[in-house]
């Protein structure tokens, strides 16, 4: 089996979907014949024409509005936010119109869109190249949130969205763009949105995480393993709406929750999943749920120093860990 | 601009069905205020002053095949598209079997797929670039229709109207913007709206042609809309029309008027009413005759009032329906 | 002392402020001649002239971006947006503006802007004048949102708002506008901005709310008052960022937590007041928390029978106590 | 327009005081090249092709007493308002000592309140409401000082644009927008951008006057600004002017601009960079002499190689400060 990044694993995805269905088509800033700026969309404009690889003027709000229109006729639009940071300005087109639509006209219309954008730090992107954005939409029912971990998730997560009927964010964290590599089939697949995965089985500690921090959980219970610490990981992959019966699953199961998320933690996704627990599970808690997150500032700083310090690592993680395990 | 290809030597049916349609919005819009009055509806938006515009631009469209994205005044052009007056009815009594939305928003939240007119929301503008959506769509697929689109002048100062007009200048897409100039936004008139003279003078900075009309001559809005439809059809992009009016009314049944504007004011509006501008001219050219004048009034009225009976009696949704439709069912 | 209602409260702070305060101004759509659709502004058009009592184009994110501009100058704005449905198109100026300025600029430049909006159903508003959106904002450092419960609270809450040298949202029900009424003191007193407060103290469950719920749960727990069931009610007063220490006191006081918010559920203000509950008093609860929200669906519906099965009232929260006490 | 206020004959000082700022910010920009490509600094946005706009206009402006509101580009205009060429090379070095973000943004995400330089992020063209807001600020103050603004030609196609320059208009205030069209967005070029033939066509839309200027001509841009200030100044609102020259590096440190420009279109625009033109126009009338040049030369370069010295040296700002400055300190 071939071995993708995770960047490959996207452009992959857009290639074959493109291939398999003349509806789909990709709209963005620099997503034509540059590609993409992460390259994403390399190739594309290539194989599939102007008119299928649109560069768009520099416009997010038209990116939104301009695919919604589209979805609402019956193409499937792919719409690139260049950063996810640069979403803000389309926020009332997703809000207002793209999860609102099938509801508010009874299901008469339906919005099929997919709208790409990535996210997170660790790249000296600063303030507003390396914000996690999902808290601000994972409130509105009518959306779907997506952030896979790996290569092989994207490939099939983003197929299924860009078949799926309504509107979905799918949430590309930009560090795991050339870090993370694995195998990934060629050819048909998909995985289904809004459903949570075990990517480790364990039965001291569940870590519930999402996105690259998934990958940084593995690290840190592969190093806790030699130490006799046995560490689940659950990984949401879709954010919102979650998935509660895996969440209050693997919370039961080993009884000590540990929730990692790189943004700040005030209002974060993870805060609805320790409400989660503690709405469902509390008896089979063996010990307080505990939340690691990035500090109460407003976005990660560009001075190394201070990168340094917002970004989760699996050290942070597996400090965490432990100290639920010696609980 | 050419001459207006629609005249009264020639047209005559195509006037009256015109007329027809005015009417018939004026008295649908009436027959709302008073059951509002009375209790019976919550809430009316209106269109009155604004109908002429509305059904003229319509007749300049082809309604078997171009879309249209009405905003909330425009019950012309979607009673043109095909809306019922029962349904009209349903949806200001916000009944289930309302097409809109099945009594989910409030009245005047158009959209009926079945007629091309495309859902829309409260937020004002964001129909704008959907609009330019279905145009992009066409442009793709290689499809040969217009794409409708209005709002109020007010409207037009959000970013969503500059974004969505520069995407299909640039892309050259089939849409045709209307504005729909009635002087007020609820209740900051014109001048603090904007500066500039002419709400078409936007056009040019898009690189479109722009063209302000008055929206009481439904000749002049007829010309305008099908000479952008033409333009679209041939693959030379879209067009911004300014049809300028009046807002007879308050700004809706919850407001007040009397604050921010004279009677005076609104009573020399009043005078320039395309409706009875219509109304007088054919009657003028006898295309309007006595008898079917009264033939219309009676046909509307009854129209009107068996909608209306319908709608009052129809049931609301049930409540257990609430959780209906938010995702589409997996298949 | 006076009686007010919640709308006359609001009008009542402003015009004090004004009168402090040469730098504070209103701007708007429609808060000028017409006094605002709600009439929250009415009289400061003629005391204070056009220019202090700006109508502006229908822009939004204008409005928000002005009085932007005009905070780091110096000035005060208080910010009407007609509906808080209608604040999406300001949400780039929000979050990526105003509330990164003081940090971005490492204290240099600051924004103390206040903005108001309505928020909030039962007042047939249907999907786009009803809508509760404190939670799409309430994951960002940096700002501060208020929704106060009563007048009283109104008047020093919005005083102490336009004082604040950060950006404050400031919710207000429109549904109390005109239901909720009290004695409210003339002339100026302001209320901290951040901290909860217990609107009724109780030792049997804790109720955890905000903005109108405050109201239909102290009804409630009237009615249970008389069934021998003693409920606390917190008011958040501020729900971003959180009073921890507020809720950590009262929900370790009774063991027994309800949070009661008008939004949907999933991602809501008290998913993270849970999810503070449960990293810190986990072992003081006596029952699992209890959330009470609207149903998931984008937006309160418009059709009477609808509207009613989406809004809160006293009796579902009655319902929830009782069975938490009797649990 | 009234001819050039500013000339060869008795400006002389001013021309050369002008042509060293220019200088600076090109020289400025260089070293950052060359830091990036050591690997010394992670990220460069360049001001080169367009500092001659930049300087120009902050010369018609007044730096103690005006507002600016550069975007990343404007090395030019923050240099004439008093930041140093040490703060630019600390803030390019995100050192604690950086007075703009103490090390927090990116590079040339400027801002220094003693200069009355607004802090500006990376979403584009937010600052366009912004200023519009410093000049309400003076309007309601009555102060008498103009606020400028900037921002690429592709960032305004941004709604915050429309609803900034509609809002200045209706209101009549005092700000100056400029456009610097280097014609490219990344990599979109401006026929992708907008489909008007000049950006200036716009402010007719708004009710403003609009002008296009060769950004490369220093004298035609001073100009403009400096009329457009005094319309502002005597309360006449706002204006908005486009200056035109080209982007001569790709976007930034992290683009590569071969695949979508070529080498001949870069070389043919590098025959107009004004820096040249202007340089050639001094030597010729013989206001900038050899020893002048080398004076400057030198001038630029001990300051540049100090300022790099300092900021390498300089200390990054301390991981725990990282919770500090969310919100203000109680009072
Ligand atoms: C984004 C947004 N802001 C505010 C409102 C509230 N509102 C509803 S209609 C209206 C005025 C609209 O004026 P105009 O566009 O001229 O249309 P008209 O009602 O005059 O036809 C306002 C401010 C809204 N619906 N959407
Ligand atoms: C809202 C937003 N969207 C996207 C970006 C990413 N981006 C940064 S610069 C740029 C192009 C800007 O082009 P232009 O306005 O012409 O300025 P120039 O860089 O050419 O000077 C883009 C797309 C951004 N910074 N902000
Ligand atoms: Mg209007
Ligand atoms: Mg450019």
């Amino acid at each position: 089996m071939p071995v993708l990044n995770y960047i490959q694993a996207v452009k992959e995805a857009l290639k074959e979907e493109m291939e398999r269905d003349e509806k789909v088509y990709v709209l963005g800033e620099d997503v034509g014949v540059r590609g993409g700026v992460f390259r994403a969309t390399e190739g594309l404009y290539e194989q599939f024409g102007e008119l299928r690889v649109l560069d768009t003027p520099l416009a997010e709000s038209a990116i939104a509005g301009v695919g919604i229109g589209s979805a609402m006729y019956g193409m499937r639009p792919v719409a690139e936010m260049q950063f996810a940071d640069f979403i803000m300005p389309a926020v009332n087109q997703i809000i207002s119109e793209a999860a609102k639509i099938r509801y508010r006209s009874n299901n008469d219309w339906h919005c099929p869109i997919t709208i790409r954008a990535p996210y997170g730090g660790g790249v000296h992107g600063a303030l507003y190249h390396s914000q996690s954005i999902e808290a601000v939409f994972a409130n509105q029912p009518g959306l779907k949130i997506v952030m896979p971990s790996s290569p092989y998730d994207v490939k099939g997560l983003l197929k299924a969205a860009i078949r799926d009927d309504d509107p979905v964010l799918f949430l590309e964290h930009k560090r795991a763009y050339r870090l993370l590599k694995e195998e990934v089939p060629e050819g048909e697949y998909t995985l289904p949105i809004g459903k949570a995965d075990v990517k480790r089985t364990g039965s001291d500690v569940t870590v519930i995480t999402y996105g690259l921090c998934v990958h940084f959980a593995k690290e840190a219970a592969e190093k806790l393993e030699q130490q006799g610490i046995s560490t689940e990981i659950l990984d949401l992959r879709t954010v919102y709406p979650l998935d509660k019966e895996a969440i209050i699953h693997s919370a039961s199961k080993t009884g000590k929750v540990l929730l990692v998320t790189e943004d700040n933690k005030e209002g974060s996704i993870i805060g609805e999943v320790a409400a989660i627990i503690s709405e469902h599970c509390l008896f089979d808690l063996d010990a307080p749920i505990q939340r690691l997150a990035g500090p109460e500032v407003p976005a990660m700083p560009y001075a190394p120093t201070l990168e340094k310090e917002f970004m989760m690592n699996p050290d942070k993680i597996e400090a965490a860990i432990k100290d639920l395990a010696e609980f | 601009m050419v001459k207006s290809t629609l005249n009264f030597d020639k047209d005559q049916e195509t006037l009256l069905s015109m007329y027809k349609e005015i009417l018939l919005a004026r008295r649908i819009d009436e027959r709302m205020w008073l059951l509002n009055r009375a209790g019976t509806i919550p809430f009316v938006v209106s269109c009155q002053g604004q109908e002429v515009q509305q059904v003229a631009a319509s007749f300049a469209l082809n309604k078997e095949e171009d879309y249209v994205l009405p905003y909330y005044r425009d019950i012309g052009v979607v009673l043109h598209f095909g809306m019922t007056t029962r349904e009209l009815f349903l949806q200001a009594f916000a009944k289930a079997e309302d097409p809109n939305s099945g009594g989910r928003q409030m009245p005047s939240h158009f959209g009926k797929k079945a007629s091309r007119i495309v859902t829309g929301s409260s937020p004002v503008t964001t129909q704008v670039p959907h609009a330019v959506g279905f145009a992009l769509s066409a442009k793709m697929e290689q499809k040969s229709f217009a794409t409708f689109v209005t709002m109020g002048e007010g409207s037009a100062n959000q970013g969503d109207f500059h974004e969505g007009l520069n995407f299909a200048a640039v892309h050259k897409l089939p849409v045709i913007f209307m504005v729909e100039n009635n002087q007020y936004a609820i209740s900051v008139p014109l001048s603090k709206q904007v500066a500039c003279e002419k709400l078409s003078d936007r056009a040019n900075g898009y690189g479109m042609p722009g063209i302000t009309v008055d929206g009481n001559d439904p000749f002049a809005v007829y010309e305008a809309v099908k000479e952008a439809r033409e333009r679209a059809l041939k693959g030379e992009g879209p067009t911004l029309i300014e049809a300028v009016s009046y807002r007879l009314t308050p700004h809706s049944s919850d407001d007040d008027d009397s604050g921010y504007r004279t009677k005076e004011e609104v009573d020399a509006a009043k005078e320039k009413d395309g409706l009875y501008t219509f109304y007088n001219q054919l009657k003028e050219k006898n295309i309007l005759t006595a008898e079917i004048e009264s033939e219309i009034e009676e046909m509307i009225k009854k129209e009107i009032n068996e909608a209306t009976e319908y709608a009052e009696n129809a049931a609301y949704a049930d409540a257990s329906t609430i959780t209906e439709h938010v995702y589409g069912v997996r298949r």
